[in-house]
């Protein structure tokens, strides 16, 4: 197919992105140049130097210690959202998806309810309701984000229920759990992964919103989108400072995009 | 030959579906897809069963297997009858290789432990005449024919005394079509297999059955030997059918 | 050419160039079609008979479809000709059908409207003398009825209703030709054996030639006069049906013979 | 025809984007004719506008254009006569008698009567609903009015302060609804507002002072405190008060940046009464712990003033400079008391620090940092407004939190009685005998020179036991287009806009 | 018709649901709207005294019936901390709000559905290539940074408009929309990269069905095939998508009037959830909730239109 070049092209760029930001945030558990939250005064916004690569911020810490720890909370963040999503989401969806029927109707009601709610008002009343950290940050988003998930699980399963090698696990005596779980499910993978990316890619847009409204992580824990939203004060003085999270969370956005895009046009 | 006793009796087999098109309050009315239909299978026996797409014919499959609500009465001498599908494509599991495909009905018998089952499967290959090597093959790496072999030792695996074949040769070429026939005669006999053989094709019917059923808007219209519902229907309506298959006595 | 000689195709050779490595897909394929006469294609999936069939009709794209050889048309070579003037015979003079009819019609939009395409392109009739002439086509391939299903929609008429639609579509501006690719293995016996006498008549009163591709040499034998029997883009043997009923020379046509059940008396 | 209508369709709506976007530019500047000034507050009134039920700083120094009370505070502390052209004080500062200022007209043009002053005070006093409007006017015996012309306020005991309370606001008896239609005797009076985007207000003609300046003003909403530096730089708003050190470093020279102090106390305040607060050791270990240098170096570009104790340089008369040096740095002497207190390594408590302010949020992240020093673990949890109201303020469920306390009036009692041990504010659970002893006789004593006495005896005593961890009086910068001037720093928590006018005038 | 009702029943089951939950959420969360009201002044006396007198201490399901009484017959309260009554104050911000989202959503469409038809019909070509890599970048944006950057770019070095400079509607209609052009296009960014993405991929996937093949053997050009026969078929994915994209607009102009500061609905809900001013967060929410299940309606009844095989249904 014509499309072919493109497709390796997507992998081979996409692949070497998130590599590049995988090795960056594990580094950044291990190691990091300064201590994230060590403040020098004398290094108040310092510019790019061989000491600091990305500079200094307001309190004389170092960026690159900050974008490391920060993208590591994001990729956290965002990694645990797309986990609770994609759990509940496939339990959801293969129920709603194999049974339908009233439970169907109802749950999918409950889906369009939570997808009419603005997802900020979810997360402001779950941050209220368990305090706010990284783990309540996880929990309000993964559970703003099942209902997406649980969409797209639901329509493959309504897909392959109809399909004869159904009839036949069914025939052979296979029981509905066994033939949800071991038989339709794999089918669902391909779709379920370029779904995965795509909502890895919203969730880290979705965390860095929050602390930019500041009801994410809390300060002085580093997380990205408080970066910028604290950078914007500084923009002129100090514009690395907004310039280099904001870097750091295209490219990670980026390299997933990419890659789910190559996946998708796996199959 | 000793008097065969009866695999299958179907007697005043009704299925009606909820008609959903209607709107939520609207009175619904039922679409009546068979209509008391009433027939027997000795054991071993070949019955064809003819009749045009919307006749009932694959509703009645499933009545049979027990894959949809219906009144009336089906009594089978063994449970767990097996069927074959059309549409090689659609009846193996995507995701998963030959071998796996082949175990499963195994597994889920409580057959004995994996190394036997995997002997199970390599004998039944071979016996449906494919190499053992398709074991750890996907179905999209096989040919319409291998796919179509694979249902079939699929559905032997559990040992079934009655096999529902719903047009396994029409989505084949003429050639494969022969092949998978041959199979399919070859089982009959070794097995002792009974084979209720749905199809729209009277030739292919007529090579493979030795009783044949003509059914039309969900009623059997006409039941009897090959010989004679092809030479001296009664029916009109077969006479139609072997009019259009160009087949003139 | 010879008077009668409508259709002459010369050393055809198709080769398909998208995949990776070319594969050709027909070899040195010959045709001479005479005016009113109904020539028969057969062979099984993959034997070139449908390639052939929309390089006559034109369909076969030119960037990644290199083709060798010629395609006469009434002095004109359909292979190499200006775009324009190849469409100018699309659906003017060589008309085609398709074996499914469910996907062969536009789904959003009215049968009248489809039926009337070719008109509206090669002729200058109002829209009221196209409104006639598509009820007295519909008429014509016997949907009685003709002003209602005008104003229907595709998935709300039966199989065979439908191709019947595609007929009238093809045969609107009274083509020489018509190439019917498998129009009945999607279809019913019974209205298979009524659309095969609709095409008779047709050509009988219209002196369209008929092109038929069919994998169905029972079907082939009750329409064509001449049938050429092709295998893995070769033309195997060609001549006149009854001919090569009885007598096949070729060790392909006696193995695809022999494989159609006989109906005999077994006693 | 249907892809050439496509086509022009597009056309014609990208011609509509194009001539919005043009049009955006033009609309900035209305004509310049009468004099008008735009200036950025961070936060909505969202409040009622009655005077006397307003309760956020931010409403209340806006408001204070609108209304006036019998006297007014000046710039320098002092207060001036207002609505009342004189005042005496009598029987030892029990009696107080004030003689209304004729022609003082209300901004709905009736004429201010000894009825509206009597209805403003008693309605500020009023017990009904549990405590009064103003906690002060508890005092108050009785309001008369002797003729058209005096009121007499008799208090139960005598109290020198009490004439800080007479800037209560005078409102009219007839207007029914004050939280929604502001009717003062004020500079300014009140054109229309739109919630979280302006507070109109224009000159009141008929105002019997000297009038303001500058005709129509603005007060723009910009809650994105972020991007105020783009804000003032585009112009959209023309002066910004307490802008940051860094925000203020950043403005080009078309702005003048004046800097004043907060008038507010920012210290750690500790929960007297949870533990390992309740210990003294601890405290002062943590006073110990900080260099409010540092701080003011993170915060504020080492701008602003080191507080020792809950009074700043405002109240000139009480503020004692040398309690800043109570506790100097010293990372040993720390140490030393927490494992006198049964801590030697340390220990882990959360900060708790509302998230609507920056600087005490910047004030948190150093005090976590110097606390480490002596293996103490601070942890910050940010929470709303409301929350730290209900939960913190409220609810005292809290180990520490960061917060600017500032004074309601010009008394020194504002800052101090909170801490008075059945005071219904004292949020950080203080009781200290000799504290409320100390208190006691300053409020009720009639001699300036004994009532300042006491009142730093209070101050010392904060101060030695450590009850919070003192900081700071925050640095104001008052950022003002330089067309503008007049701006006027006050001791309280207002902006006084009449004062300002064009330069070129 | 009895297809509209269906829906029409399962909107208000929704909108309940929707309202019934945040009125419990605040009932769950800390801080209560007499706190907020008293600020520093509170004393615990005049806070129950005030409790009292707003019912806040009845149970939740007995002030919810209240206010959902109340709200029916179009009586939206009066708002806890502006004291003023919620209709003025919200029915002047909708507007603000809905002038955004639609600006934003014309942007979206003005750019998507050019691009997607040029990328497929051109597709593999260089522009093609480079439109792709473009699009990858733009949706990889957060918003909020993109509202930054446009501000620092269009605002600050280009002057083309005053940052902070919103002007109210009834001062100066074109002044409004034009400030509004800026976030609006911040807002439609990613979106429209999303929805190129989309019609590319679906103008690609209908081209290669037998219809089309049909149609060219009726004589058809190149156009007249992809304009009459596959964009119509193409563009049903592509409404669902604009109708998921239109309720993401409205939550993200949430953001965006932050950036920009714009006192558009989205500023008064944050403010109002930290004031927890009741009142006026319900008749947002319902706004909001409205808005986004009219606008599913919309979609449905454009499916209808386009696609004859659903209307039936």
């Amino acid at each position: 197919m014509k499309s072919g070049k493109k497709k390796n092209y997507n992998f081979i760029v996409g692949g070497t992105i998130t590599g590049l930001m995988l090795i960056f945030i594990i580094i950044g558990f291990f190691y990091t140049p300064y201590d994230p939250n060590a403040m020098d005064p004398s290094a108040k916004f310092a510019g790019i130097s061989l000491k600091h690569l990305m500079g200094c911020d307001n309190f004389g810490r170092d960026i690159l210690s900050r974008v490391m720890k920060g993208a590591g909370t994001t990729l956290s963040v965002a990694a645990g959202t797309v986990f609770i999503g994609t759990f509940f989401g496939i339990i959801l969806g293969a129920v709603t998806g194999y049974f339908g029927g009233i439970l169907d109707e109802i749950l999918m009601r409950v889906n369009d309810a939570i997808f009419a709610f603005p997802s900020i008002l979810l997360a402001l009343v779950f941050i209220s309701l368990l305090g706010s950290g990284t783990y309540q940050v996880v929990i309000a988003l993964g559970i703003a984000f099942i209902p997406s998930f649980a969409r797209i699980v639901r329509s493959e399963f309504i897909k392959c229920k109809n399909m004869d090698y159904v009839k036949n696990a069914r025939l052979q005596g296979a029981g509905h759990l066994r033939i949800m779980f071991v038989h339709i499910l794999p089918n669902t993978f391909t779709v379920l992964l370029s779904a995965i990316m795509i909502g890895f890619n919203n969730a880290v847009l979705a965390e860095a919103g929050m602390s930019f409204l500041g009801i994410g992580v809390q300060p002085p824990q580093a997380s990205l989108g408080r970066m910028l939203s604290e950078a914007q004060t500084y923009l002129f003085r100090a514009p690395n400072y907004a310039i280099f999270p904001g870097l750091v969370i295209i490219l990670m956005v980026l390299g997933f995009s990419l890659l789910g895009d190559a996946l998708k046009r796996e199959e | 030959m000793t008097e065969q006793k009866d695999i299958l009796t179907v007697s005043s087999l009704c299925v009606s579906f909820q008609d959903r098109s209607k709107g939520l309050f609207q009175k619904k009315n039922r679409i009546q897809v068979l209509k008391n239909v009433s027939f027997s299978m000795k054991e071993g026996e070949v019955l064809g069963l003819v009749g045009e797409s919307g006749s009932g014919k694959s509703t009645l499959a499933k009545a049979i297997l027990g894959l949809i609500p219906y009144e009336g009465k089906i009594t089978q001498v063994s449970s767990y009858p097996q069927m074959i599908f059309q549409d090689p494509y659609g009846s193996l599991n995507p995701a998963k290789k030959v071998g796996w495909i082949l175990e499963e009905p195994l597994r889920l018998k409580g057959g004995p432990d994996s190394a036997k089952r995997k002997e199970r499967v390599r004998e039944m290959l071979i016996r449906v005449g494919l190499d053992e090597k398709f074991a750890d093959r996907y179905p999209n790496q096989l040919s319409g024919g291998q796919r179509q072999r694979v249902c079939i030792a699929g559905a032997l695996m559990q040992e079934p005394r009655l096999l529902i074949a719903d047009e396994p040769v029409s989505a084949l070429d003429v050639t494969i079509q022969a092949q998978i026939l041959e199979l399919l005669e070859r089982l009959h006999k070794e097995m002792g297999l009974s084979i209720l053989f749905i199809s729209h094709d009277l030739r292919v019917v007529y090579q493979m059955c030795d009783n044949v059923m003509i059914m039309k808007g969900g009623e059997l219209v006409e039941q009897g030997t090959v010989e004679e519902v092809y030479f001296h229907h009664k029916n009109e309506y077969t006479g139609n059918l072997l009019q259009a298959a160009g087949i003139h006595i | 050419m010879e008077k009668n000689l409508i259709l002459q195709v010369k050393d055809l050779n198709i080769e398909f160039h998208d995949h990776l490595i070319p594969e050709t897909v027909v070899y040195d394929f010959d045709l001479d079609l005479r005016v009113g006469e109904i020539v028969g294609l057969v062979g099984e999936s993959g034997s070139g008979k449908s390639m052939s069939a929309l390089a006559i009709a034109g369909l076969l794209s030119r960037k990644d479809m290199k083709k060798r050889g010629q395609i006469l048309f009434d002095g004109v070579d359909i292979l190499t000709c200006e775009r324009n003037v190849l469409r100018k015979i699309q659906g003017n003079d060589i008309g085609i059908i398709f074996q499914e009819p469910m996907t062969s019609l536009n789904p959003l939009k009215k049968i009248g409207w489809q039926v009337e395409e070719a008109l509206r392109i090669h002729t200058e009739l109002s829209k009221e003398e196209r409104y006639y002439r598509v009820i007295e086509m519909l008429r014509d391939v016997e949907l009685e009825d003709a002003e209602r299903i005008y104003h229907q929609y595709p998935h709300e008429l039966s199989g065979g209703m439908r191709q019947r639609v595609m007929i009238a579509a093809a045969m609107i501006c009274n083509p020489k030709i018509l190439i019917a690719d498998e129009p009945t293995t999607a279809l019913d016996v019974t209205i298979q054996a009524q659309i095969v006498e609709l095409l008779k008549r047709l050509n009988r009163e219209k002196q369209t030639s008929i092109l038929f591709i069919s994998h169905d040499l029972s079907l082939v034998r009750q329409l064509c006069r001449r049938v050429m029997v092709m295998q893995g883009g070769y033309v195997v043997e060609t001549g006149d049906t009854e001919e090569i009923f009885n007598h096949p020379r070729e060790a392909y046509t006696q193995k695809l013979i022999a494989a159609i059940p006989k109906v005999v008396r077994k006693s | 025809m249907k892809r050439k209508g496509l086509k022009s369709l597009l056309l014609v709506f990208v011609l509509t984007t194009l001539a919005i976007a043009l049009s955006a530019c033009s609309g900035d500047k209305e004509g310049e004719n009468s004099s008008q000034i735009t200036i950025g507050i961070p936060q909505d009134l969202e409040d009622s506008l009655d005077p006397h039920k307003a309760v956020a700083a931010g409403t209340k120094e806006v408001l204070f254009n609108l209304y006036e009370g019998l006297v007014k505070p000046a710039s320098d502390g002092s207060f001036i006569p207002a609505v009342a052209s004189a005042y005496e004080e009598s029987e030892g500062g029990k009696v107080y008698t004030f003689t209304l200022r004729d022609g003082v007209k209300f901004h709905d043009g009736s004429t201010v009567t000894a009825e509206d002053v009597k209805f403003s005070l008693d309605k500020c006093a009023d017990t009904s609903a549990g405590d009064p409007l103003v906690a002060a006017f508890s005092n108050i015996e009785s309001v008369d009015i002797a003729d058209e012309k005096t009121i007499v306020v008799t208090l139960k005991e005598a109290n020198t302060e009490f004439l800080a309370y007479m800037t209560t606001a005078i409102i009219p008896a007839s207007n029914e609804n004050p939280d929604t239609n502001p009717i003062g005797t004020g500079p300014y009076k009140y054109v229309s507002r739109s919630p979280q985007e302006n507070f109109v207000v224009e000159k009141f003609d008929e105002y019997w002072g000297e009038p303001a300046h500058i005709e129509n003003v603005t007060f723009k909403i910009c809650s994105n405190t972020d991007s105020l530096v783009m804000d003032l730089e585009g112009g959209s708003i023309d002066m910004f008060a307490r802008v940051t050190a860094s925000q203020a470093a950043e403005l080009s020279d078309q702005f003048e940046v004046l800097e004043g102090t907060m008038n507010l106390v920012q210290a750690l305040y500790l929960n007297n009464a949870e533990a390992p607060f309740d210990d003294v050791r601890v405290r002062q270990a943590l006073c110990y712990a900080i260099d409010p240098d540092e701080i003011m170096m993170m915060v504020s570009d080492g701008k602003g003033t080191e507080l020792g104790s809950s009074m700043f340089p405002a109240f000139s008369k009480y503020y004692m400079e040398e309690l800043n040096d109570t506790y100097n740095q010293d990372l040993d002497k720390a140490k030393a008391l927490l494992a006198e207190a049964g801590y030697p390594d340390g220990f882990s408590f959360t900060i708790t620090v509302p998230s609507n302010y920056q600087p005490h949020i910047d004030t948190a992240q150093v005090l976590v940092e110097e606390f480490k020093a002596i293996g103490v673990n601070a942890e910050i949890q940010l929470i709303e407004w409301d929350s730290w109201l209900s939960d913190v303020y409220q609810g005292r469920q809290y180990q520490s939190t960061v917060v600017g306390v500032d004074a309601s009036n010009l008394t020194g009692a504002a800052l101090l009685q909170r801490f008075t041990s059945d005071a219904h504010n004292n949020f950080i659970n203080y009781s200290n005998a000799s504290y409320d002893e100390a208190f006691d006789k300053a409020i009720y004593s009639t001699d300036d020179a004994e009532k300042t006495k006491y009142y730093q005896e209070c101050e010392r005593i904060l101060s030695e036991d450590a009850a919070n961890v003192y900081i700071q009086d925050l640095p104001e910068f008052v950022a003002i287009n330089k067309k503008y001037t007049g701006y006027e720093f006050y001791p309280l928590y207002v902006q006084d806009i009449a004062k300002l006018r064009l330069a070129e005038e | 018709m009895k297809y509209a009702g269906k829906k029409l029943l399962t909107m208000f089951l929704t909108l309940f649901a929707v309202t019934l939950f945040v009125f419990l959420a605040f009932h769950v969360i800390s801080g209560d709207p007499a706190s907020s009201m008293l600020g520093t002044e509170a004393t615990p006396a005049r806070l129950e005294a005030l409790r009292e007198e707003m019912g806040l201490n009845d149970p939740v399901l007995v002030q919810y019936a209240r206010w959902a009484g109340r709200f029916l017959t179009g009586d939206m309260g009066t708002s806890y901390s502006y004291r003023m009554p919620v209709s003025d104050m919200v029915t002047d911000k909708i507007p603000v709000t809905l002038t955004l989202t639609i600006l934003a959503f014309f942007m979206m469409v003005l750019i998507s559905i050019p691009l997607g038809i040029y990328t497929a019909k051109h597709a593999g070509g260089v522009i093609d290539r480079i439109i792709y890599i473009f699009n990858q970048i733009i949706m990889a944006f957060p918003p909020f940074f993109s509202g930054i950057l446009i501000t620092l770019l269009f605002g600050r070095i280009f002057k083309l408009f005053t940052p902070g400079g919103y002007i109210s509607y009834e001062k100066n209609f074109w002044g409004f929309v034009g400030y509004l052009f800026f976030p609006a296009l911040a807002i439609a960014l990613p979106k429209a990269a999303m929805a190129v993405k989309l019609l590319r991929s679906s103008v690609i996937g209908e081209a290669r069905l037998d219809y089309v093949r049909t149609a060219y053997s009726r004589g058809n050009r190149t156009n007249d095939v992809l304009y009459k026969h596959v964009l119509k078929n193409a563009l049903i994915p592509v409404v669902t998508f604009l109708g998921m994209a239109l309720t993401d607009m409205i939550a993200g102009s949430i953001i965006i009037e932050q950036v920009f500061s714009i006192p558009g609905l989205g500023r008064i809900l944050l403010t109002s959830i930290s004031n927890r001013d009741y009142p006026v967060v319900m008749a947002i929410i319902v706004c909001i909730s409205l808005l986004v299940l009219v606008v599913n309606m919309i979609v449905d009844m454009i499916y209808g239109l386009i696609d004859p095989r659903i209307s039936v249904e």
